[in-house]
């Protein structure tokens, strides 16, 4: 338990149950930090007094916030938080994982509001010049080249359900060797595909180099890569209902489009912040006092 | 406590000693990334701790320098050198020695600088020319600071080569990132000990050849008469 | 140049957060090195265990040491208080090393004309011998302080905040800016806590400075002992000083 | 004060590693002296005087100090009690003069401000100026830093100092300075010193009474100054003390001799006079006379200083200044035959030239007058012993 | 070898921050002499040594060794070609003694074998073992230190030997006995030595010649100890001397004295007999002459050394052993006028005791005899001077 931690006892004053103000975290990479202030914009927007809490850390962190009360609410995507939730879990499809979470999560007092469309999955990703020597369209078209392919993604690709053992059991593709790379499917990966270091990738599917590098993403027939719909993640009881119906009216404005555009405004040339960027889309949609 | 049994079974399971994962490679090329690392340093940092120990003369810009270096986090290094220069071998590489050239400058230049002068005058007045005022008197009676730079030097390469593996290369520090993504702790408890293993390994190999290469005369005053 | 403008605010949190997690392990460490270091001074049994015992604490990578740590007590694996212990850690392993050597390095024979005025134990160690060691203990003190400063940042790695953040983010998002700016903060702050303890130092040990001093008064010290106190070699203050300076910490 | 006594009753000191120390020694020190501890090195003179003060334990045997065992006094206390000045001054590097000064009053309890103001007297009595207080041990000069050594010891009024080779680590001159000033504290102080050194003409400068120290920590002599050179109680003895024993055991005789009338010469005028006993003003010189005989004059300064002896041609003529013979060392009224000597062994004339306390010259004793008073002397000793 | 005769020549020194250490400097040493540099504390007398082998480069003036400019020979070979011993013996910690002794030899070329081999040697002549070979300098005693700095000077054989101050920190024993190795090598060697020192008696006991110098860098004068004794050029270098300088310059008079017998009494048998010059075998003991009419008689031991004076009773009968008076120092014939005096003054009976070189009774000195022999050489010293 926290209850040694000192800094965590004086968040538990400062937000939770009886306070009325709702703290948003985030996970510490910028996707998570747009949505997070996305949900706090939209919060804002409703009257309700937000602290926002990013780059709390991986999952596991900003999970045990979240349980502990030192974050109320938090950005997260549904298949993942399956998994983390019950490592045995075999649904993939969106709908699937969207039935299988609450009572996933119930065991661990959690729970999470409704789904957007907006969905950011581990895709495989080839550039265009590799999809047409191997006439690559789906990673099914892969199995009879995947021995003299190289992979480059996150060290955790190696262990994932959906990962190197997954792809060998539904498409039987091996490939000649892994090359992790630790920044989440960022720049270091897209880097290794263009340059030749790596002839498939595995990025997260709101990366904008996908569109601007003209990177192609490989269809996948057999939902190995499982659903990753964003969603608000908090604890029973744990928000105000007017911030419950305010998030639950927003998640289905967002599209994966807009992560892309967002993604690309924070981690692109713009370099803007992202709670700058977020504002923007705020502004745009609509939300008015989101400030 | 399962923690730790969870750890031994990962170091005893026969399916982790072999092949391009394995262990012996993973160490391999832990050792590999510092000796190179540390041949680097010893390149740059003792000719400069030599000759400014030496002369006396910038001695406050090595220690300042030395500073410096020391508090550039190995973390931003990486990563800059890697946004900066992509992949590869080499940016984590400078990184590291940068990491290793503070405590063998320092070593060095303050071993030699810690001399007594008045051994640095009698050899003077016997004749040695300055190259052998320097390599007959004083890196030999410096040697065991100097040593005691470099080991400390190699200890910190070894134990901080494993966030290499941070960006993409191998090493044992695969096991402590790859654990952590996966929140296998017992693995990264596993690297703990295979590191800790490594350094203590490469640093009693240090101090024996510090102790070989230390005149008997700068250790002992026990058994004089 | 043109991020940092923008993001001012989140970098001076970041590098709070980070001074904090500096600051506290180096405080909390010197306040159990020095005792630490005391006992081991010259004693046949504790000396070796407690020097073996700090290279060996040297070995752990931090990043490990940060994950591994609260599972071993308890604590959550994201809390600061980890980072805190961890890097207390490093910093005892640092200065329980450099303690030692200050408190040998000290001069016997001021140690014996304060005993013999009729100090007792207690007061003569914070009346004498701690004064005495500070040099050393500076200089040792600063080594882990900096070496320490820069180690903080690791702890991003596990998404706890600090200026490192800036790295991790900044690989993420591809900004060069981000990161050199997290290197230049830590620096300045490595640099300023530097010469402030360089300072404070310096007016601890305003005696050690010679103005006006005969150059005849030391070299004229009669030494048929033959301990080698004056042929050189790594021996007395200095050598103990050379010592420490070359430590440093594993990131 | 008077009781301060110091009594060593078979006391032995074997150190862990087996080496005998000090072996049964017994010891006497009566109160208000200075007693020298004097041996080669390693004979066991530190260790004897550091059971004093409790920095070393004796194996067997009790230490007495005013009829107490020391044993039986706690640590602390009693080593307040003691000042106690090494060789390596031991100052504390860290703090002030006036504060290392003040040390043991502090400790005592005394306050800053009481303490410090004591401590720039202390310093005045020690020959230092009170300019350097604020100085640290390092900005002072070996012998600056032995004087401030002595005046920490003596901050607390103690009955008894400890000296360990006080002044062994500074050079010649410094030390000579030293010396007579510690003479100089000792006669205005009555403290019961006990000093360490291993320089015998030390020991034999400074002591009331000397402690022969021989290897393996025994107690070789313990006798008197003069005692020890006139009748040194063994070969180890008589070797340590070293040459010249019979002319220095001169130094403890005032010399009984009478003054001469010697011609003086007057440097700047060329005039000659008879200066001598009872002739407050020098008679003219008579071309006649005892003192007129001589071979020689004494060429002399305005002020009647001797500057040196000028030869006595055939015709009565004295020798140019060209010839003048720097004169040899000088005789002051109340010194010792070893003086008196002295001066008539290196005057070119064989006369020793006796001056006034101001330097002027008061007349000459010939080396005859010298070596009949030892003579005398010498006789007397004996035969004074012959009857007792 | 001969000519390696060193010379200054209008040489002055003046350190960067303004000290002038050395002010212009004449001085000719003699090759094959020893000569003491002398002057008190900061007085330039390092700075003139290394000067020499230009570890100090004069400010103007030239250094000459054997007529060459020392400036126009490379440093490190001028060095080479003079050995250098320090105070604080300087030696490699890291080296072994014998590999300390044969650097030099080494830096020349010397092969390890041969240099080693010669260094064992060496330790020998400065009165070391040869097992110390293989010993670290921290392993031994400052006094040994000093010897093994001594020898290490010398394995070059080096025509030219810089000592600074190389006694000075080793106690007075070890130091006695250092210094007569010194002269003992030197009667050997024949080395042009310059020896510093800050000790006017070493400079005496050592020196062919000895230089004073005063602060400032002054020379004040440049002479044989004898010459400096009896007439010291100014007071500063009267004042440096010290007392005693009449007694001490006798040292270098040998005592023209003739022995007189004296009667013995055997401790052991109690059997009197007369011992004198030309009396082989001593005489019987006949209660008449003059031997026998004195208040004192000699014992001595079965080998006829001398323990000590007993008085004679007004009965003509010898006291017993209880009043024996330990004996005054001892003169050997061929020693000087001050060990005679001495021996006379130390002398319960005011008679020097003369002895063979094995140490038995040979004679007695009474102290006028001695006092004529002083005034005798007096005399003709400055008659001598008076004629010339
Ligand atoms: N702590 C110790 N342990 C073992 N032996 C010791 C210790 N202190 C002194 N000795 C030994 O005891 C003997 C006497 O030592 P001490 O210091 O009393 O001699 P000293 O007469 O003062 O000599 P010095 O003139 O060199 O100061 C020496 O042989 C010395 O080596
Ligand atoms: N490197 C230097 N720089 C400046 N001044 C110096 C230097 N070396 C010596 N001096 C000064 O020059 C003067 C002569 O010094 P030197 O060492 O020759 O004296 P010394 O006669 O050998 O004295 P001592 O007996 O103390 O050894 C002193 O006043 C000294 O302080
Ligand atoms: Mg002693
Ligand atoms: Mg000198």
């Amino acid at each position: 338990g926290g209850g040694s931690d000192p800094l965590a006892d004086k968040n538990d004053d400062a937000s939770g149950g009886s306070s009325d103000t709702v703290t948003v975290g985030s996970a510490d990479f910028p996707e998570s930090q747009i949505v997070a202030e996305l949900y706090a914009g939209v919060l804002r927007d409703a009257g309700v007094k937000v602290e926002t809490k990013p780059g709390i850390g991986a999952r596991e962190a900003y999970v045990g916030a979240v349980k502990d009360g030192s974050v109320d609410v938090v950005p997260d995507y549904s298949g993942n938080l399956l998994l983390f939730a019950d490592k045995k879990a075999e649904a993939a499809s969106s709908g699937e994982i969207m039935k299988a979470l609450p009572d996933a999560l119930k065991s661990q007092d959690l729970s999470v509001l409704d789904a957007s469309k907006a969905e950011d999955k581990d895709a495989l990703v080839v550039t265009q010049a590799t999809a047409d020597k191997y006439g690559l369209k789906t990673v099914a078209d892969l199995s009879s080249s995947c021995g003299e392919l190289v992979m480059a993604g996150p060290p955790e690709f190696q262990e994932r359900s959906y990962g190197t053992s997954g792809l060998k059991q539904k498409y039987d593709c091996s490939f000649k060797s892994f090359q992790p790379i630790n920044d989440g499917g960022g720049p270091l990966t897209v880097q290794a595909l263009t340059k030749g270091d790596a002839q498939v990738a595995d990025i997260f599917t709101t990366t904008p180099a996908i569109q601007d590098e003209k990177l192609v993403v490989l269809e996948d027939p057999k939902n190995n890569f499982i659903a990753q719909q964003v969603l608000p993640l908090t604890a029973p009881d744990r928000l105000p209902k007017e911030a419950v119906d305010a998030l639950n009216q927003f998640s289905p404005k967002l599209t994966t489009q807009d992560l892309i555009d967002l993604n690309r405004k924070v981690s692109g040339d713009e370099q803007q912040n992202p709670a700058d960027a977020a504002k923007q889309w705020l502004a745009d949609h609509g939300y008015d006092k989101a400030s | 406590m399962s923690l730790f049994a969870e750890a031994a079974q990962f170091l005893t399971d026969p399916a982790h000693w072999t092949g391009a994962t394995g262990i012996p490679q993973r160490l391999l090329e832990h050792v590999g990334y510092s000796v190179l690392t540390m041949a680097i340093a010893l390149v740059i940092a003792v000719p400069l701790g030599l000759w400014v120990g030496h002369t006396g003369r910038g001695g406050g810009v090595v220690v300042g320098l030395a500073g410096a270096l020391r508090s550039l986090p190995t973390l931003g290094l990486l990563t800059l050198f890697t946004l900066l220069m992509g992949l590869g071998l080499m940016p984590p590489i400078l990184a590291l020695v940068l990491l290793a050239i503070p405590p063998i400058l320092s070593g060095t230049y303050s071993g030699i600088a810690a001399v007594s002068p008045a051994l640095v005058d009698a050899a003077r007045a016997m004749g040695m020319t300055e190259s052998q005022t320097l390599f007959r008197v004083e890196i030999p009676v410096a040697l065991p600071v100097i040593l005691g730079g470099i080991r400390n030097a190699a200890l910190q390469v070894l134990a901080t080569v494993t966030i290499v593996a941070y960006i993409n290369l191998g090493g044992l520090g695969r096991y402590l990132i790859d654990g952590l993504a996966v929140r296998d702790y017992s693995r990264m408890l596993a690297a703990v000990v295979l590191v800790a293993v490594l350094a203590l390994a490469a640093d009693a190999v240090l101090a024996l050849a510090q102790r070989l290469v230390t005149s008997p005369g700068l250790r002992s005053t026990g058994d004089r008469p | 140049m043109n991020w940092l403008t923008n993001n001012w605010p989140a970098v001076l949190e970041l590098a709070g957060a980070h001074l904090m997690q500096s600051v506290v392990p180096v405080v909390i460490g010197l306040l159990i090195s020095v005792p630490l270091a005391r006992l081991a001074a010259g004693n046949r049994w504790l000396r070796p265990l407690f020097v073996t015992g700090s290279s060996l604490l040297y070995t752990i990578p931090s990043l490990t040491l940060f994950v591994v740590l609260p599972l071993i007590l308890g604590t959550r694996i994201t809390a600061v208080s980890n980072v805190i212990v961890a890097l207390t850690l490093y910093v005892i392993a640092i200065l329980v090393r450099s303690c030692v050597d200050a408190f040998e390095s000290l001069d016997r024979d001021v140690l014996q004309a304060a005993t013999a005025m009729g100090y007792k134990p207690a007061r003569r160690f914070f009346g004498v011998e701690l004064p005495l060691a500070v040099p050393v203990m500076i200089a040792g003190l600063r080594v882990a302080t900096v070496s320490n400063i820069s180690m903080v940042s690791v702890g991003a790695v596990i998404g706890i905040q600090s200026l490192g953040t800036l790295f991790t983010d900044g690989l993420r998002r591809s900004i060069v800016a981000e990161i050199v700016v997290g290197i230049v903060a830590t620096v300045v702050i490595a640099v300023v806590l530097d010469q402030l303890l360089r300072l404070l130092g310096h007016t601890m040990t305003r005696w050690q400075r010679t103005g006006t001093a005969a150059p005849h008064a030391s070299a004229r010290r009669r030494d048929d002992t033959g301990d080698g106190a004056d042929t050189g070699g790594a021996r007395g203050a200095a050598g103990a000083l050379a010592t420490v300076e070359s430590g440093g910490a594993s990131a | 004060m008077t009781e301060m006594a110091i009594r060593y009753r078979g006391v032995s000191k074997v150190y862990p590693d087996g080496t005998t120390a000090v072996d049964n020694l017994d010891l006497d020190v009566p109160s208000g002296s200075l007693t020298v501890f004097v041996g080669p090195s390693g004979c066991g003179k530190t260790t004897s005087l550091r059971m004093l003060n409790r920095m070393v334990d004796p194996t067997s045997g009790v230490v007495e100090v005013n009829g107490q065992d020391v044993s039986s006094i706690p640590a602390a206390q009693l080593r307040r009690s003691m000042g106690y000045v090494m060789q390596q001054s031991g100052l504390l590097p860290h703090k002030t003069v006036e504060d290392n000064i003040a040390t043991v009053p502090r400790l005592n309890g005394v306050s800053k401000k009481e303490s410090r103001a004591n401590a720039r007297e202390l310093l005045g009595s020690v020959g230092l100026d009170e300019s350097l207080a604020t100085r640290y041990p390092a900005q002072l000069s070996g012998g600056q830093q032995q004087r401030v050594g002595v005046a920490r010891a003596l901050a607390a009024d103690p009955p008894v100092l400890l000296m360990d080779e006080p002044f062994s680590a500074v050079d010649p001159v410094v030390r000579q300075d030293l010396q007579h000033e510690l003479l100089d504290l000792q006669k205005r102080l009555h403290r019961t010193i006990i000093f360490v050194t291993h320089d015998i003409d030390e020991a034999i400068l400074l002591g009331n009474r000397v402690a022969v120290f021989a290897r393996g920590g025994r107690l070789a002599q313990y006798a008197t100054p003069e005692e020890l050179l006139r009748a040194p109680a063994d070969d180890f003895v008589a070797d340590f003390i070293g040459r010249d024993r019979g002319f220095r055991s001169l130094s403890f005789e005032n010399a009984a001799v009478a003054l001469q009338p010697v011609t003086v010469l007057a440097a700047d005028t060329g005039e000659r006079t008879v200066v001598g006993p009872g002739s407050e003003n020098p008679a003219p010189w008579q071309g006649t006379g005892a003192a007129a005989s001589s071979d020689w004059v004494l060429a002399v300064d305005e002020r009647r200083h001797p500057l040196g002896w000028l030869p006595v041609r055939s015709g009565g003529e004295a020798a140019g200044r060209e010839e003048l013979r720097v004169g040899g060392t000088l005789w002051h009224e109340g010194d010792s035959l070893r003086t008196a000597l002295d001066a008539a062994l290196s005057s070119p004339s064989g006369q020793a030239v006796a001056v006034h306390e101001d330097g002027s010259v008061a007349g000459v004793v010939p080396g005859e007058d010298v070596m009949r008073a030892i003579e005398e002397q010498r006789a007397t000793r004996h035969h004074g012993a012959e009857q007792a």
